[in-house]
C-alpha cells in the first residue's frame, strides 16, 4: 500500500512539473500585461502539432524539434500581440478574455479543418521507457519534461530579475507610464513578452505530444488548468507556476489513488476554491491581487 | 430615445438576417436527406467518420442513377458542435426550413437522443449507426432505429473471447470513461464477466476530461488482474496504452470497447498497439452480403479506394443505416417529395424489415434496436486488425497472453 | 458627551505599528484638525474609525453607540463618513449620479427625492454647472468638491476629510475652507486631516498632532504650534 | 421616471407582445430558432445583470443551469412532481446554492472571483457525476415529462422579457446605481453607504434563481442530459460572449448579443460548414478590436446618441 502512495506521489510530482511547464507562459503574460490568454491551450496545441508533423514528415526526434517550436511560436506570439492583443492591454480583463476566446475559436477550428479531429500521438523508441526501482516506475520522458520545466521556470525567473530585458519587462509590468517615460519601448516589451510566453508554451506542447494524445480541440481544458495553476501559485509570480502545478498534480494524483478520479477532480477544485478564499494572492502570497 | 434607436437597429439586424435565410428552391427529381453530426467539439472525429460514410453511400447510389435507379440523392450536412441543443435545433431546421425528405442519424448518445426526439415530434424516421446507449430504446420512441447493438451487448464478444484462451483468465479489472456509451460498455463487461465466471477485482469509472491515467491505472495494476477491460473511445484507448507502458502494467489481455478499430490508433501507437483486443460490430472478413455494396469485403475495398483507409465499424453501421432506409423506400416505391404519410409508412416498414446487408442482418423489431446483430471482437496483430471472435469467422486465433512491453 | 470618541486605537501591519493607542475626541459642531507628517498614521486612524480597517484593539463610539468593527456602509448610515485622500469618484457615472448614490444609500432616500437633494448639494458646493458631465472629465479641484458632495448627500453628522485640500491652488483652498466653515455653521462636525499645517490652523477650533502612530500634542491651534515636540516632528530636531 | 424611460418600457412591452403573437403567423423553423434565442437572451440577461453591472466576472454560471436541470429532473423522476411545479423549485435550489456560495465568494475580486466560481462549478459537476446513486452519474437522466413545443417558446419569451424588464428596472432604480457604484469603486461605494456585499449577494442569488429555472426548462426540452451537458463551461462562455458582444451593463446588450450570435451561427453554419466557427472567431476578434464597447455601446457612439440622462 505504501508503495502505491509513493508511486502516486511520484506521478503527481511529474504531472505537477508538466502543469508548471505549460502554465509558466500564461503566468508571464498575465503578470506583465494583465492579459488572460484563453488561446493559451491553442498555442500548446500548435507546438504539439509542429512536433508531430516534423516527426511524421521528416522523421525528426521530438526533442530535436524543440528549437523549431520555440522559434515558430515566438514569431506567432509576437504577431498576435502586434496585430490584436495590444488593443486590450490596460482594458478591463474581460476584454482580453473575449478577444483571446475569439482567437481560440479561429486557431482551433482552422487546425480542425487542416488536420481533422484525429487524436495524434508520437511513439518513439523510448516512449513509455521508464526507470524502475523498489517496485516504483518513473517514465523517462516525463522525468526529462519535469527537469526542463524546472529549467524553464528558473530561467524565466533569472531573466526577469537579472537581465536588461527582464528589468525592462519588470518596469513595464509595474508602471506602464513610468516605463514609457524612462525610454522603454513598451509596445516592444509587450510583444517580446507575449512572444516569449507563446514560445515556452509551444515548447510545452512539443513535449506533451510525446506522452499524450493531442488534437485540434484540445486547447481549452489546458488553458483552464493553466489558469488554475497560476492562480493557485500567485498570478505573475514565476516560481508560483511550479508551486501551483505541484500542488494540483500531487493532490490530484493522491486523491485519485485514495478515492476515485472523479472525486479527485471534485476535491482538487474544491481545495482550489478554499485556497482562493483563504489566500487570494496565491499560496505564497506573492501574486498580484487586483 | 436611445432605447428606441437601439430597438430599431436590432429589428433591422434581425430582419436582414431573416431575409438572408430564405429557403432555397429544390429540384423535384431528387431526394434530399438531412444530417446533423458533430464536426467540431468532443465528438468531432467520430462525426467526420459518419459524414464520410453517408457521403460514400450517396456517391455510390448516385453513380448508379440514384435511389430506385432514377432519383438522385442530395445530403445537407450541419455541424452540431457535439451539443445536444444544437443537434435538436438543426434537425428542426432540416425538417421545417430546408424541408428535407428524410433524415440520416448523427453521432453520440446525447446528441442523437435530443435530435431523434425532435425527429419523433415531426414523425421523421431517424436511423443512426453512431449511438448505442441503452437509454435510446427506453423512451418508447417509434421513429428511432439503431443499427449498432446496445452498448452492453456490443462488448460481449470482448469478454467471450477470453473464455477460449489458455490459460483461462480468472480475474478481470474494468475501467471506463464516465459518459453514456463507455459507462454502459463497462456495465456490459461486468455482466458478461460474471456470467462467464471471471472475477471482477476492480471496477472504476473516470471523467472523460482526465488526461493523465498513470495513477488511475496503478490502482487496477495493484489488483493484478489477468485481463483489463476498458470502456473507451479513441482518445481514451490511446491514453490507456500510453499509461500502461509507462507504469509497466502488463495484464495477459487488454480489451477496448471502441478505439483500436480507428486507423489513427495503430498509426499513433505503432508497435505498442499490438495485441490489444477491441469490440466491434463488423469487420470486412465477415461473410455478410447484401444490396448496394455486395459483400463486406467488397464494401471494404470500395471504401478504401475512395478514402484510402479501411472503414471503421461505425462507418459501416452508418452506411448500413442509410442502406436499410433506402431499401425500405424502394420497397414502398417512394418518390421525391416524400410526404408525411410516406414517412409513417416508412416507419412501419422499418419495424418489420428483416434485411441481410454487407454489415450483417438488420432487424429492428418493435423497439428499434437491431436485435439480430452479433458482436465481434478483433485483435491488433502486427499492426493489422484481425478478426478473432466469433470463432467460426475468426481469421486467426487470438494471441494470449500478451508479451511483455519491451518484447513487442 | 462627545459625538465621536476613539479610545486606545492600536493598528499594526505585520511588524509595522501604524497606530499605538491613539485617542480622538470630536465634540458636536466642532472642527477638529489632525496634523502629522506623512506616514504618521492619520489615514489609518480614519480608516479604523470608518470601518475600512479593523483596529487591533481600542473602541470607537459614535453618537453614544459603539461602532467598533461595524462595516463601512453601516457607519456611514449612522452619520459618520469620510472623504478619501486619493479622490475616488465613480468615473463612469455623471457628477449628479455620483451624489445621487450617497442620497439613495447613505440616507435611504427615494430616487426622486435623492435627485432633488443632489441638485441642491451640487449647488451648495458649486458644481451645479457640471451636474451632467461624466465624473471622469472634471478637474481635480472639482473632484475634491464632488467627493465632499457625495459625503454630504448621505446626511452625515460628522465628516472626516482626509487631505481634501491637497493639490489645490491657494484660491481653491480659500474657497474650500469657506465652504467647510459654512457647513460647520449649519451644525456639521468636521475632522480635517492635512499635512499642510497652515490650512488646518485657520479653520480648526482644536488641533491634535500625530507622529509615528502616537498623539504628541492636542489643544488650540496657537498652543500646538508652539509645542516643542510638534516642531521637532515637523521640522526635525535642529529647529526645536 | 423620465418620459424617455417610460417610452422605452412601452416599446419593450409591445415587442414582447408582438413576439408572443408570432407563432400564429411565423414559419416553423424560426419559432424554434427564436425559442433558442429567447433562452439565450434569458441566460445572458442573468449574467449581465450580475456581472455586467458589477464587473464581477462569473465563470461558473453553468453551475446553476446544471443544478436547475438536475433538481427539476430528479424531482420529476423520483417524486413524480409535475414539470411546471419543479421549475420554480429548480430556481429555488439554484438560488439557495448561490446564497451559500455567494456569501464567501463575493468577497473575492477580478480573476480570483472568476476562477473560484469556475472551480466550484467544476467541482459540482463532478459531484453530480460521481453521486450516481442519486443522479445516475455520467450515464445521464431521461426526463419523463415535456411541454408542448410552443409552450417553451412562450415561457422563454416570457422569462427573457421579464429578465430584460428586470434589468431595465434595475438600470433606472436605486439598485442599479448601487451596482454601478460597486463596479466603479467598491470601497468608495461602501463609504457612501452602499451595503456592497448585500447588493451583490441579492443580485447574484436572483440571477442564479433565473438561470436555474432556464436550465430546468431546457433540460426538460432536451429530454435527456448528463452532467457535462448541463454543467458545460461552454454555456458560461456563451453567456459571457453574448453579454459582451451586445454590451455589458446595458439593458439591450444581452438581447442584441444573443440574437446576433445565434443568428450569425445559424446563418454561417448553413453556408460554411467547415469554416463557420473560424469566421465567428474572427467576428469576435473584430468586435473587440473595432467596437470595444460592444455592439450597442459602439453603435450608440457612432450614431452620436448621447448616453447622458437628463438630470
Amino acid at each position: 500500500m505504501s508503495t502505491l502512495i509513493i508511486q502516486s506521489l511520484i506521478n503527481g510530482v511529474l504531472m505537477g512539473g508538466i502543469y508548471a511547464l505549460y502554465s509558466a507562459g500564461f503566468s508571464l503574460i498575465f503578470g506583465v500585461m494583465g492579459v488572460v490568454n484563453i488561446a493559451h491551450g491553442d498555442l500548446l496545441m500548435l507546438g504539439a502539432f509542429l512536433t508531430y508533423w516534423m516527426f511524421v514528415g521528416l522523421g525528426l526526434d521530438p526533442f530535436l524539434t524543440l528549437p523549431f517550436s520555440l522559434l515558430g511560436l515566438f514569431a506567432l506570439g509576437y504577431l498576435m500581440q502586434r496585430l490584436a492583443i495590444k488593443r486590450v492591454v490596460g482594458a478591463p480583463p474581460i476584454m482580453s478574455y473575449i478577444l483571446t476566446f475569439g482567437m481560440h475559436l479561429m486557431i482551433s477550428n482552422l487546425a480542425l479543418v487542416a488536420w481533422t479531429a484525429d487524436p495524434r500521438t508520437v511513439t518513439t523508441a523510448y516512449s513509455g521507457a521508464h526507470l524502475a526501482f523498489w517496485g516504483l516506475t518513473v517514465p523517462w520522458i516525463k522525468l526529462i519534461t519535469f527537469l526542463i520545466s524546472l529549467g524553464v521556470v528558473g530561467a524565466l525567473y533569472l531573466l526577469l530579475h537579472h537581465s536588461q530585458m527582464g528589468r525592462a519587462i519588470q518596469a513595464t509590468s509595474q508602471d506602464r507610464e513610468m516605463a514609457r517615460l524612462s525610454g522603454i519601448k513598451v509596445d516592444r516589451v509587450y510583444a517580446l513578452t507575449f512572444g516569449l510566453g507563446a514560445a515556452i508554451t509551444g515548447l510545452a506542447g512539443s513535449l506533451v505530444v510525446s506522452f499524450r494524445d493531442v488534437d485540434p480541440g484540445m486547447g481549452l481544458p489546458y488553458t483552464i488548468i493553466a489558469f488554475c495553476v497560476v492562480v493557485l501559485g500567485g498570478m505573475g509570480y514565476m516560481p508560483g507556476a511550479l508551486i501551483g502545478g505541484l500542488i494540483l498534480g500531487v493532490v490530484g494524483s493522491v486523491c485519485t489513488m485514495i478515492f476515485t478520479p472523479g472525486w479527485s477532480i471534485a476535491i482538487t477544485f474544491f481545495l482550489l476554491y478554499l485556497m482562493l478564499l483563504w489566500r487570494p494572492a496565491g499560496i505564497m502570497g506573492k501574486g498580484i491581487v487586483e | 430615445m436611445k432605447f428606441r434607436r437601439a430597438g430599431i437597429i436590432l429589428l433591422t439586424l434581425a430582419l436582414a438576417l431573416t431575409l438572408g435565410l430564405a429557403a432555397p428552391g429544390m429540384a423535384a427529381q431528387e431526394f434530399t436527406f438531412g444530417c446533423a453530426v458533430p464536426l467540431s467539439g468532443l465528438f468531432g472525429k467520430d462525426g467526420q467518420l459518419v459524414r464520410d460514410a453517408y457521403t460514400f453511400w450517396m456517391e455510390t447510389i448516385n453513380a448508379r442513377g440514384g435511389i430506385a435507379g432514377k432519383y438522385k440523392v442530395r445530403i445537407i450536412f450541419y455541424d452540431d458542435q457535439s451539443d445536444p441543443q444544437t443537434s435538436a435545433k438543426l434537425v428542426e431546421r432540416l425538417v421545417t426550413q430546408d424541408k428535407v425528405d428524410l433524415l440520416l442519424g448523427g453521432f453520440g448518445s446525447s446528441q442523437v437522443m435530443a435530435a431523434s426526439a425532435a425527429a419523433e415530434r415531426h414523425k421523421f424516421p431517424y436511423l443512426s449507426g453512431g449511438a448505442s446507449s441503452n437509454k435510446l430504446y427506453e423512451r418508447g420512441a417509434r421513429y428511432y432505429f439503431g443499427t449498432l447493438g446496445k452498448a452492453t451487448e456490443e462488448v460481449r464478444g470482448c469478454v467471450d473471447v477470453f473464455t477460449s484462451v489458455t490459460p483461462r483468465p480468472k480475474t478481470v479489472a474494468i475501467v471506463g470513461a464516465n459518459i453514456p456509451f463507455t459507462a454502459e460498455s463497462c456495465k456490459g463487461y461486468k455482466l458478461y464477466a460474471e456470467k462467464y465466471g471471471f472475477k471482477v477485482v476492480h471496477y472504476e469509472l473516470f471523467p472523460i476530461s482526465l488526461k493523465d491515467y498513470n495513477t488511475m491505472l496503478l490502482k487496477a495494476k495493484a489488483k493484478k488482474p489477468d485481463v483489463l477491460l476498458v470502456g473507451s473511445h479513441l482518445a481514451v484507448a490511446m491514453r490507456v496504452v500510453k499509461a500502461m507502458k509507462e507504469i509497466d502494467f502488463n495484464p495477459k489481455g487488454v480489451a477496448f470497447s471502441y478505439g483500436p478499430t480507428v486507423p489513427a490508433f495503430v498509426q499513433g501507437l505503432k508497435a505498442d498497439a499490438n495485441y490489444v483486443f477491441a469490440a466491434s460490430e463488423w469487420t470486412p472478413n465477415l461473410p455478410y452480403k447484401g444490396p448496394v455494396f455486395g459483400s463486406a469485403r467488397q464494401f471494404n475495398q470500395a471504401y478504401r479506394q475512395r478514402f484510402r483507409r479501411s472503414p471503421d465499424y461505425v462507418e459501416a453501421a452508418s452506411t448500413a443505416a442509410a442502406v436499410v432506409q433506402q431499401v425500405a423506400m424502394e420497397q414502398l416505391g417512394l418518390k421525391p417529395r416524400v410526404t408525411a404519410a410516406d414517412r409513417v409508412r416508412l416507419m412501419e416498414k422499418l419495424h418489420q424489415i428483416d434485411l441481410m446487408t454487407f454489415y450483417g442482418p438488420i432487424h429492428f423489431g418493435k423497439s428499434g434496436a437491431n436485435r439480430e446483430h452479433p458482436p465481434v471482437a478483433v485483435q491488433v496483430q502486427n499492426g493489422q486488425l484481425i478478426n478473432v471472435y466469433p470463432a467460426k469467422w475468426a481469421e486467426k486465433p487470438p494471441i494470449y497472453p500478451t508479451p511483455a512491453w519491451n518484447k513487442r | 458627551m462627545s459625538l465621536l470618541e476613539a479610545r486606545g486605537i492600536h493598528k499594526s501591519f505585520g511588524a509595522l505599528q501604524a497606530l499605538g493607542g491613539v485617542d480622538l475626541c470630536l465634540e458636536r459642531g466642532e472642527i477638529l484638525g489632525v496634523i502629522g507628517p506623512n506616514g504618521s498614521g492619520k489615514t489609518t486612524l480614519f480608516n479604523c474609525m470608518t470601518g475600512i480597517l479593523r483596529p487591533d484593539s481600542g473602541r470607537v463610539v459614535f453618537g453614544g453607540r459603539d461602532i467598533t468593527g461595524w462595516p463601512t456602509h453601516r457607519i456611514c448610515r449612522a452619520g459618520l463618513v469620510k472623504t478619501s485622500q486619493i479622490v475616488r469618484p465613480f468615473l463612469g457615472m455623471s457628477v449628479l449620479e455620483n451624489v445621487l448614490v450617497g442620497g439613495l444609500y447613505g440616507k435611504g432616500l427615494l430616487l426622486k427625492r435623492a435627485r432633488a437633494q443632489a441638485l441642491e448639494i451640487l449647488e451648495q458646493v458649486g458644481l451645479a454647472e457640471a451636474a451632467a458631465q461624466p465624473a471622469g472629465s472634471i478637474t481635480v479641484a472639482m473632484r475634491r468638491r464632488l467627493e465632499l458632495a457625495r459625503c454630504l448627500a448621505t446626511g452625515p453628522q460628522a465628516i472626516l476629510l482626509d487631505e481634501n485640500l491637497a493639490g489645490l491652488t491657494p484660491v481653491e483652498i480659500a474657497e474650500s475652507l469657506a465652504l467647510l466653515r459654512s457647513l460647520n455653521a449649519q451644525g456639521l462636525s468636521l475632522v480635517v486631516v492635512e499635512h499642510v499645517m497652515q490650512a488646518v490652523m485657520g479653520v480648526s477650533q482644536r488641533v491634535m498632532v500625530l507622529d509615528y502612530g502616537q498623539k504628541i500634542a492636542e489643544g488650540p491651534p496657537a498652543q500646538v504650534v508652539a509645542d516643542r515636540r510638534v516642531i521637532e516632528a515637523f521640522l526635525g530636531e535642529e529647529y526645536a | 421616471m423620465s418620459g424617455g424611460g417610460r417610452r422605452s418600457l412601452y416599446l419593450g412591452l409591445a415587442a414582447v407582445a408582438a413576439m408572443a403573437w408570432l407563432p400564429a403567423a411565423g414559419p416553423a423553423y424560426y419559432l424554434q430558432l427564436l425559442t433558442i434565442i429567447f433562452y439565450w437572451i434569458g441566460l445572458a440577461a442573468c449574467w449581465n445583470l450580475m456581472c455586467g453591472y458589477t464587473g464581477y466576472i462569473d465563470f461558473g454560471s453553468a453551475a446553476y443551469t446544471g443544478i436547475g436541470a438536475y433538481v427539476a429532473g430528479l424531482l420529476m423522476l423520483r417524486l413524480g412532481l409535475p414539470l411546471l411545479a419543479t421549475i420554480p423549485l429548480a430556481g429555488l435550489g439554484a438560488g439557495l446554492v448561490a446564497l451559500a456560495v455567494g456569501w464567501p465568494t463575493l468577497r473575492l475580486r477580478g480573476a480570483y472571483f472568476a476562477i473560484a466560481t469556475f472551480a466550484l462549478a467544476e467541482a459540482l459537476m463532478r459531484v453530480c457525476e460521481e453521486w450516481s446513486g442519486l443522479t445516475e452519474g455520467g450515464v445521464g437522466i431521461t426526463i419523463p415529462q415535456r411541454l408542448a413545443e410552443l409552450s417553451y417558446y412562450w415561457l422563454y419569451l416570457g422569462l427573457a422579457g421579464l429578465l430584460v424588464g428586470v434589468t431595465w428596472w434595475v438600470e433606472h432604480h436605486k439598485h442599479g446605481y448601487g451596482l454601478k457604484a460597486i463596479h466603479q469603486d467598491e470601497q468608495a461605494a461602501a463609504q457612501v453607504g452602499v451595503d456592497t456585499h448585500l447588493i451583490k449577494l441579492q443580485t447574484y442569488v436572483t440571477s442564479a434563481f433565473f438561470i436555474g429555472m432556464l436550465g430546468a426548462l431546457e433540460g426538460s426540452r432536451l429530454g435527456y442530459f448528463k452532467p457535462d451537458d448541463v454543467f458545460n463551461v461552454h454555456i458560461t462562455i456563451k453567456m459571457v460572449i453574448m453579454s459582451l458582444l451586445g454590451g455589458m451593463g446595458t439593458v439591450l446588450g444581452p438581447v442584441i448579443g444573443a440574437s446576433f450570435l445565434q443568428l450569425v451561427e445559424d446563418f454561417l453554419g448553413a453556408r460554411f460548414l467547415n469554416y463557420y466557427l473560424v469566421i465567428i472567431g474572427a467576428i469576435i476578434v473584430g468586435v473587440i478590436v473595432f467596437l470595444p464597447r460592444g455592439i450597442t455601446g459602439s453603435l450608440r457612439q457612432r450614431l452620436r446618441i448621447r448616453p447622458g440622462r437628463r438630470p
